[in-house]
């Protein structure tokens, strides 16, 4: 009984210097924290880590011009191994840390994991790869926008070439049975039955990292199928049109952003020729993402990895409209990132209501000579 | 005298090997009957195939706990077995390395008590009762035995004898009427085996427990039992008291081979 | 220490890892841009970090092969929880006391994010201990134990999604559902042994992650299913702040509660036959223990708190999909239970926070963390194979009999 | 017809790269009775070698066959080097350790090699050269049969079976059966039980990098992941195929590549690696030794 008495005498002690310190006010010269999470370990460490240069070099060049606001930008970078459980944790630290405003999360399902946790410290956030349509289109996360197409809007891109340009009329759909692949493959099930105008003649998930997939290469065969719509990333896809290609199938390939990656032809090589893929507008003639590319080659020795232009505008259309609102008030700043336009790699951005970017274009890309090609 | 134990035309076969062959014993109340024969005659396969360990591949075992009721055992799995009545040791040791003596002893416990999950978990009253019932019944084996200074110890850390003679007090916790013991002397000294040969008859005598025993220490097996059977190649050789099998020329032939037969 | 001998032995293992680091360490290729990049410093940091750590290396081998053990965790913690196992009273409750002072008054202290971290280390500990009791007490080895995990996390979030049931209604169920699949995973893997068994039940694991991956009309798939509500307490409404608080200390509830279940069980009739027959399953068999039942038992009951946590874990998150319920969870699991010693309640709680804290606070390492973890395991195991705090068995109380504490 | 014979085709071709590396588990584990999970990364580590040192020797302008020699040797002989360490860190000073901590050790060890080579490579996919050379067979049916292919299999059984040679008929195999069967025995007739020991992980090591040469240049990629799926299925191979004997692993390998390869073909890829366990688990039970495996009948 005494030890209760105790604890909760502590316990009042305790809370009153909690709420002391919380409520004293921080002074405005504190830096201004921006947090980067994504997987930076594991398996899809290679989807994560080109955010966090692109936010480095960013607001490195943020913080050299003398910051935001007469603030310096402070970075703070977590790892969220792309896991839901992990997401919430490294949310929530953030979230303790009093992280302004997020840039992230990477994964679909780990970003809906964090929303919750952000929203209810009223913090924004804009990722640059999550492309769950229910992330903007529930409505139940008004603190979220994306610098990245959803995944239906690309599944009906993909559809409507396949039926109004190449005018297919049996399509076999593929998926990774991964997040972002089954929804995207989900969406184009859904398109080509609505249509009415070409049959779904195979509709399967395969096994990322599989040794082999060549017994679903077969299955393409004999379905008879035109073409295939894929729903997922480059290392299935480069192994899929490999196989295809050296069974001598030339079956046409349709695939999403995730393939759309400079490291798909160079992996599957002359094999690739031919294959579309959708992505954001071309914007190689872009100057500031020529220069978002040469600043990366400079500091890091390398070209850019996935979702670098992405996380690039993202960051660059968050302190845009820290800046242009003049506050980090959650109000204020959600307002800014609806209503400033902000030029970005990705060519001039706002968000729409819902969170979603209006100004990134979505195009159909095909590889010739090597190079994604964009098709008007 | 009742029987207590009938085995009618055992046999076992692993795959071409007949490992017991037509195999017939009957064991009657009271009694302590030795098994003896030349390695690999079949003696422990029988205790397998009595105790349940092995289905065996032909004939009836049958079990009789009181008069008027006779179980057929075969096939049925040890656990039941054991809680029918007749438990067996082990020939190398088999006990629970890591367990106190006292745990080891409790285990034999299990058969004879019945308190569930929720009992462990609310630990009412019957649960405590039987709990301490167990605890006192193991104590008091353990001390008849005379390893009740070991109580605390790990079984691992027992000298060999006293791992011997533990193995016997948790076949007794199990309450049997009738004890296979797997060459309990094996391994002991003399002083100990003398200790051993008091213990069997006093389980004998003061719990009333039939002993059937697989020994090859001849001194041991002529001084305490009753009975003798003697097996080779899985089949019954010879039967009888001590005196009239220590004489008996197929026996010394099993044992010694054709030259030594006066 | 430092004689030639030594120092020839430690150059060998030097220049021996040298060459073996050599292609991975020192040269990276750009295949695609065909460059290839020479990396000599790594060589030279690889050989004197490895000529270094050969002398530690061998030292604490030499410490735990001349039989001292001296590694220190063994001898503070292992004298101080047989203490507590013998019931010394002062100890046992001023570590209570400290202990629960500690636990009520961390959330008022720590931010919220360390209250989260240390739910989530509470979960650990209640699913290492349900393990432990598969593992740990009957010796069963168990490679697939998230699935029950997920059966619990998924039920929640579909009985809500469909039903509407709350928390406190599902907790029960997902314990219910948990040991209905521990007995249906348990039925027909009896009859297998050690490895076979470790290997149909991470088989288990992945058919269940499989199916919830693949069957989108159940179980949508790996979109997963988000907007799962966190627990409420007679229908008020937390902040997110009260929400974690809250389910940390329902989270402790339910520690405690396992850990009192658990130490419990292995005092008991049934706790005894399961480490019987982890100890010989023939010999438990033929003294009268039935093994199927046992072995059912186990099974379940591990299963029921995996199915607790489960729903506790699809509250906190608000988000579950099949991604979080792999077989790097199952062998993170198996690792508290090891790690901290099988068998033993106080090592399963050392052990969970161990490897929950660890990766968490070498977020600093970010990119090392995992190498890091992944060397700790090799190590302890090395150095301690007996895991923590190895599992000391009960005495009991017998009246008037002198020396009954007998101990190796 | 020829649909079913693709799958089988292909089936076995998958099933020959889950043979080969099968092969490393059932060795270790008829030796020591350890499921080394560390296995599926000397595999991956086998096949990063051999990129690496095949992209270098590109760069210094050496012909395609000495190429495709050299850099195959060396990753032979690294991915042996790896074993052979692993063992010694990992798994030696834990003999007579609770039969639990080694596996822990080996978990450990793998997620220790996988990270390792994800910072000092790079955690992209990376393609890999073409190691097996294509020529011309059966040119009519290549979309069937194709030369890559042929030499996956082909290798795998010229693998089985200089290693049934082996272990059947020399003075190390003989060796290897013994420690096998009773180590204290192995080692009172004068059998050096640990050198033995690192032998097995050396073998096992070098089938596991031929399998991850072979299979990164079928596919033509590979990351610091891929050992782990690898392994897993591997692993799942040699206990269908009955764990510790050589031909079972082989056998299983290819049940397993069957299995998935007409899952996938008949019914759907979805559900490809269900069917794998699946059987894995009806095998288990009506026969628990494994396809090939000997019934231990236990001692009393």
């Amino acid at each position: 009984m005494k030890c209760m008495m105790n604890t909760s005498l502590l316990t009042c002690i305790l809370m009153v210097v909690m709420t002391v310190t919380l409520s004293c006010t921080k002074p405005e010269s504190q830096p201004l924290k921006v947090g980067v999470a994504g997987p930076h370990s594991g398996d899809l460490a290679s989807y994560g880590l080109p955010s966090v240069k692109a936010a480095e070099l960013v607001i490195n060049e943020t913080n050299d011009k003398g910051g935001i606001l007469g603030r310096r930008i402070e970075l703070l970078i977590e790892d969220d191994v792309c896991k839901p459980e992990l997401a919430t944790n490294t949310a929530t630290k953030l979230v303790s840390q009093s992280v302004h405003i997020v840039l992230g999360h990477i994964c679909s399902g780990a970003t809906k994991a964090a929303l919750g946790i952000y929203k209810d410290s009223n913090v924004p956030v804009i990722s640059p790869s999550a492309t769950n349509p229910d992330l903007t289109q529930s409505g139940d996360y008004p603190n979220f926008f994306r610098t990245i197409a959803s995944d239906d809007a690309q599944a009906k891109l993909e559809v409507d070439f396949a039926l109004d340009v190449l005018k297919l009329k049996k399509i076999a759909v593929l998926h990774d049975k991964g997040d972002y692949g089954k929804g995207l493959a989900e969406f184009v099930k859904g398109f080509i039955e609505n249509s009415g105008r070409a049959e779904l003649v195979l509709y399967e998930g395969i096994t990322p990292g599989a040794v082999d997939y060549s017994a679903v290469v077969q299955k393409i065969n004999l379905s008879g199928a035109d073409a295939v719509i894929f729903g997922g990333y480059h290392p299935e896809a480069s192994k899929i049109v490999m196989l295809m290609r050296k069974k001598k199938m030339d079956t046409i390939f349709i695939s999403d952003d995730g393939v759309k990656d400079i490291t798909f032809i160079k992996i599957a090589g002359e094999y690739a020729e031919g294959v579309y893929a959708t992505g954001p507008k071309d914007v190689s003639m872009n100057p500031l993402a020529v220069k978002a590319n040469e600043a990366h080659k400079k500091t890091y020795g390398s070209d850019p990895g996935a979702f670098f232009l992405n996380a690039y505008a993202a960051a660059q259309a968050l302190l845009n409209a820290i800046e242009k609102s003049g506050s980090t008030d959650y109000a204020k700043v959600t307002h800014a990132l609806r209503t400033e336009y902000v030029e970005t790699p990705l060519g001039k951005i706002r968000f729409d209501d819902k969170g979603d970017a209006i100004g990134v274009g979505f195009s159909m890309f095909q590889v010739k000579h090597g190079r994604y090609v964009e098709i008007n | 005298m009742r029987t207590i134990l009938e085995i009618n035309k055992l046999s076992m076969d692993f795959g071409g090997l007949r490992a017991l062959d037509n195999f017939d014993l009957k064991m009657n109340e009271g009694e302590i009957v030795a098994l003896i024969g030349p390695n690999g005659a079949g003696k422990t396969t029988l205790f397998n195939c009595a105790t349940g360990i092995y289905a065996p591949s032909g004939g009836d075992i049958f079990l009789s706990p009181e008069p008027d009721r006779k179980i057929r055992i075969n096939s049925l799995k040890p656990n039941i077995i054991t809680g029918k009545g007749m438990i067996r040791t082990f020939q190398n040791i088999r006990l629970f390395p890591n367990m106190t003596v006292l745990e080891n002893v409790m285990i034999g416990r299990h058969c004879r008590t019945s308190s569930g999950i929720l009992g462990a978990i609310l630990r009412n009253d019957s649960t405590r009762k039987e709990e301490s019932g167990i605890v006192d019944h193991s104590y008091k084996i353990l001390e008849k035995i005379g390893l009740n200074h070991f109580v605390s110890e790990l079984a691992r850390n027992l000298p060999y004898g006293a791992q011997k003679k533990l193995e016997i007090a948790r076949a007794l916790a199990t309450e049997p009427f009738l004890l296979l013991l797997d060459e309990p002397a094996a391994g002991l000294n003399a002083r100990e085996t003398k200790e051993l040969d008091t213990l069997i008859a006093q389980i004998r005598d003061e719990e009333k427990i039939s002993i059937l025993l697989i020994e090859h220490d001849m001194k041991l097996v002529m001084s305490i039992s009753d009975r003798i059977v003697v097996m080779d190649y899985g089949r019954k050789i010879a039967e009888g008291p001590p005196d009239e099998i220590r004489i008996n020329p197929v026996v010394i032939k099993a044992y010694l081979g054709e030259e030594f037969v006066a | 220490m430092l004689n030639v001998s030594e120092m020839k032995k430690s150059l060998l293992v030097s220049i021996w890892f040298m060459f073996l680091t050599f292609p991975i360490m020192v040269i990276r290729v750009n295949p695609i841009e065909k460059i290839v990049e020479w990396r000599w410093g790594n060589m030279f940091l690889v050989g004197i970090g490895s000529f270094i750590l050969s002398f530690i290396w061998r030292y604490f081998i030499r410490q735990k092969e001349s039989g001292l053990k001296k590694v220190e965790m063994g001898e503070k913690i292992i004298p101080f929880f047989e203490k507590l196992r013998s019931g010394d009273s002062i100890y046992l409750r001023s570590l209570c006391m400290t202990l629960s002072c500690a636990a009520a008054v961390f959330p008022f202290v720590f931010s919220t994010y360390q209250t989260t971290i240390m739910t989530t280390v509470l979960m650990y500990v209640v699913l290492g201990l349900g393990l432990n009791i598969v593992v740990g007490l009957a010796g069963l080895l168990d490679l697939g134990y998230v699935a029950f995990y997920a059966v619990g996390a998924y039920s929640y979030a579909l009985l809500n999604y469909h039903f509407g049931l709350g928390f406190w209604t599902v907790l029960p169920l997902g314990a219910v559902l948990g040991a209905f699949f521990g007995i249906l995973l348990g039925f027909p893997v009896l009859r297998l042994r050690g490895d076979y068994l470790a290997i149909v039940t991470l088989g288990f694991g992945e058919i269940i992650r499989l199916v919830l991956e693949n069957w989108n009309e159940f179980s949508f798939g790996p979109s997963g299913i988000a907007n799962i509500p966190r627990p409420s307490f007679l229908g008020i409404q937390f902040s997110l702040q009260q929400a974690t608080v809250y389910q940390y200390f329902l989270t402790i509830g339910l520690a405690l509660c396992t850990i009192f279940v658990v130490n419990r069980l292995q005092d008991s009739r049934i706790g005894r036959a399961w480490i019987a027959l982890r100890e010989d399953e023939t010999a438990c068999q033929a003294m009268g223990v039935d093994k199927v039942r046992t072995k059912l038992r186990a099974f379940a009951l591990g299963a029921t708190w995996a199915g607790m946590v489960g729903v506790m874990f699809a509250a906190k998150t608000t988000f579950i999909n099949p991604a979080s319920f792999t077989f790097i969870e199952s062998a993170l699991i198996l690792s508290i239970v090891v790690l901290g010693g099988m068998g033993s309640v106080p090592g399963v709680v050392i052990g969970a926070c161990i490897l929950i804290l660890l990766p968490e606070y070498l977020r600093a390492f970010t990119e090392f963390r995992m190498l890091l973890f992944g060397a700790i395991l090799v190590l302890m195991m090395v150095f301690r194979p007996q895991g923590i705090i190895s599992n000391v068995r009960r005495t009991y109380e017998l009246k008037g009999v002198p020396g009954r504490t007998l101990r190796d | 017809m020829e649909y079913f014979l693709q799958l089988l085709l292909g089936g076995l071709t998958r099933g020959s790269i889950y043979a080969l590396i099968a092969l490393g588990y059932t060795m270790v584990y008829g030796i020591i009775e350890l499921i080394n999970f560390a296995h599926g990364e000397i595999y991956m580590i086998g096949a990063f070698t051999a990129l690496i040192m095949s992209s270098v020797l590109t760069l210094y302008g050496f012909n395609e066959v000495s190429i495709i020699v050299l850099s195959s040797l060396i990753a032979l002989i690294y991915s042996s080097a790896y074993g052979f360490t692993v063992e010694k860190i990992a798994y030696k000073p834990l003999r007579g350790a609770p039969r639990l901590s080694p596996l822990i050790s080996a978990i450990g060890m793998s997620i220790f090699l996988q990270n390792y080579v994800l910072l000092a490579q790079t955690s992209d996919f990376l393609p890999f050269p073409t190691l097996i050379p294509e020529f011309n067979f059966m040119k009519n049916y290549e979309h069937v049969f194709g030369s890559t292919e042929l030499v996956i299999v082909v290798t795998t059984v010229l693998v089985m079976i200089l290693l049934t040679i082996l272990i059947k008929f020399t003075k190390i195999g003989r060796a290897m059966r013994a420690t096998a069967q009773d180590k204290k025995m192995a080692m009172l007739v004068g059998i050096n039980v640990n050198k033995i020991i690192s032998v097995t992980f050396i073998i096992g090591s070098v089938m596991a990098a031929i399998g991850g040469i072979l299979i990164a240049s079928h596919i033509g990629q590979i990351n610091f992941y891929i050992g782990f799926i690898a392994g897993i299925k591997a692993f799942t191979a040699a206990v269908l195929g009955g764990i510790g004997s050589i031909p079972g692993a082989v056998l299983g390998g290819f049940v397993l590549g069957w299995t998935e390869s007409f899952a996938t073909g008949y019914v759907s890829s979805d559900y490809e690696d269900v069917f794998a366990f699946a059987l894995l688990v009806l095998i288990l039970i009506f026969r628990p030794e494994g396809i090939l495996g000997k019934s231990s009948s236990q001692k009393v």
